[in-house]
């Protein structure tokens, strides 16, 4: 193997170290003899040149150069410090499912059905998820907004409309008001 | 003399460092300084490895070796050990009265039978592990000499600022939902007077449809959110939809003159409406 | 900018993971549909065959895929450092040999092939290191413990598999009194 060329020597000794280095210390790098730092520099432009494309690029920051992870990746290097994917807390549920059956709600009859105060944290929780939004406001003192499920809320849950969540008939609830209402509809609608 | 202890500063090719003085090679005679000495002596591994030093400085045959001058040989490094009053170890010991053994057997006659599997070479057994003992001796050194991390090969890494972690978010079961649902209305009718009847979902779910299509128009004709494809069942909910809605607040009905087309509109853009929470 | 490439995506994610991944652990950064394990197989090939020359190489370890500096550049990288690298005393290295050619194995029969008694320190080191853990325990008087090397060993020394271990020379005669250990081993991936 011939002698490596001094940007590789430069992308080597970057990606060992993990982290900023000066010119300085890339120079060290080169033992007694250092080149100077013009010529660190320019080997590192083609460093940066050879590296377009690549699944890392050369940065310059305060501290230095580093070779570090474009943001266009960001994507598929999250997923590897995927945490266990935790589970949402029973409130959590219970809010879920009362909004995806009682829809459109506002707040305050959540927590009458609950009959505990309903927590911001969990109405943050189930709108950063993308599984309910405000669907209005309730012309009412306070103009209280109002939530609905969201499509992404059926698409999660492989439905194609809330009529296709399961019936509370089987654990005892009574039948239905309206049964003729829940004659299946023809097509969807509007998405 | 016991194993040296864990992260030593030993190169395999040096022996041993004398006042500073790498030594690669052991001396070929036993005249060297008693300091020196003792630091050779330390370098042995155990027994086996002092055999093997002295089998391989003379160029021995490891499967014929002259077992009463090896012993000899061994014996003055046990007896200069002990005069230097190194730890020594009871192996060398053991490994002394090996060696005093196969020679006493060496020097009886042989029975004629003497290549039978039946009497072996008494020096068999500790050829035997004279041979295994120096292929592990070589297999540390050919271990040592494997590219090693942090050594000759460097994981590489690069930074990854800016790159947030993914929160995996949680997987939810229907089912959850369903058992969450009943568990709270089981619960609600506990603590409450407050009647919960099962209404038809369609009709809830074409709420907040509705809602969602008035979100941004102005005003919307009533003719256009009923849909005559659906369906006189469709069109039914619709309508109930939009009577809850009104009932609820959450929509308005507006009406230009008596006769004239209805219209809605979200309760968003009724006057007065202030932003989310 | 066009949608990385998947060798690529690879070097971008080993090089932000800075430690060995396994396929199964590649496939998972490719989200809810990963492509098949063949597929990541032959970009990790490309991405290998890109590195050629490079101050980086993919190397195939116990636990998956590792970017690494290659031992060419040892002289330079290792100037990044004032602390040298630790050195391991031939006792700890014999040792560790017997284990790993000879796993599971006891205490006893480690100080039978070394003819000395085994120090503690050696012992604790080697598992402190991660190198070595207690495998299970023999079924004879005293149920001694027997050792094995781990899969940090073999990451740690740049091999894929015991079987890449070095073939124990043969001293004396021909013939291996374990055979075993000496079967041809077939050219380990991409690396």
């Amino acid at each position: 193997m011939s002698e490596p060329v001094m940007e590789n020597i430069l992308e080597a000794v970057l990606l060992a170290a993990g982290e900023p280095l000066s010119v300085d210390q890339l120079q060290v790098v080169f033992g007694d003899d250092p080149p100077p730092r013009r010529t660190v520099e320019q080997a590192l432009e083609r460093l940066s040149a050879q590296l377009t494309g690549r699944g890392v690029e050369l940065q310059r920051v305060a501290s230095g150069y580093r070779l570090q992870v474009p943001g266009r990746y960001a994507g598929w290097v999250s997923r590897l410090w995927d945490e266990k994917p935790a589970r949402y807390s029973r409130a959590v549920l219970e809010t879920l499912a009362i909004i995806a059956y009682r829809q459109p709600i506002t707040r305050a009859e959540i927590e009458e059905v609950r009959g505990v105060t309903l927590s911001s944290n969990i109405m943050r929780t189930l709108q950063e998820r993308g599984w309910v939004r405000v669907a209005g406001h309730r012309d009412a003192p306070g103009r209280p907004a109002v939530f609905a499920t969201t499509r992404d809320f059926l698409d999660y849950f492989n439905l194609s409309s809330l009529s296709e969540l399961p019936t509370l008939i089987e654990i005892g609830e009574p039948g239905p008001d309206h049964p003729e209402l829940d004659l299946p509809i023809p097509n969807q609608g509007p998405a | 003399m016991t194993d040296a202890g864990t992260e030593e500063l030993l190169d395999p090719s040096v022996v041993a460092t004398v006042q500073g003085e790498p030594f690669s090679e052991l001396p070929r005679d036993l005249y060297i300084p008693p300091d020196a000495l003792e630091v050779f002596l330390e370098a042995f591994e155990g027994p086996l490895d002092l055999l093997l030093y002295l089998i391989r400085r003379q160029n021995l045959d490891i499967l014929d070796i002259p077992i009463a001058e090896i012993t000899r040989q061994y014996m003055q490094y046990v007896d200069i050990m002990k005069d230097l009053r190194l730890e020594l170890a009871a192996e060398y010991l053991v490994m002394a009265a090996m060696l005093a053994e196969i020679k006493s057997r060496m020097l009886l006659p042989r029975p004629p039978a003497a290549e039978s599997d039946e009497d072996p070479d008494p020096r068999a057994e500790l050829v035997r592990r004279l041979r295994e003992y120096e292929q592990f001796k070589a297999a540390g050194e050919q271990l040592d000499a494997l590219p090693r991390v942090a050594r000759d090969v460097f994981p590489g890494r690069a930074a990854t600022a800016g790159l947030r972690p993914a929160r995996r978010l949680p997987a939810v079961d229907l089912d959850e939902l369903l058992s969450a649902f009943s568990e709270v209305l089981g619960r609600a009718a506990m603590y409450s007077h407050h009647q919960i009847r099962r209404e038809a979902l369609s009709v809830r779910e074409r709420m907040s449809e509705t809602l969602e299509r008035l979100e941004g128009d102005r005003f919307m004709a009533l003719d256009e959110l009923l849909r005559p494809e659906e369906g006189r069942a469709g069109v039914v909910v619709t309508f109930l939809a939009i009577l809850e809605l009104l009932k609820a607040a959450l929509v308005e009905l507006v009406q230009a003159e008596p006769f004239a087309p209805l219209y809605l509109r979200s309760g968003d853009l009724m006057p007065g409406v202030g932003r989310d929470e």
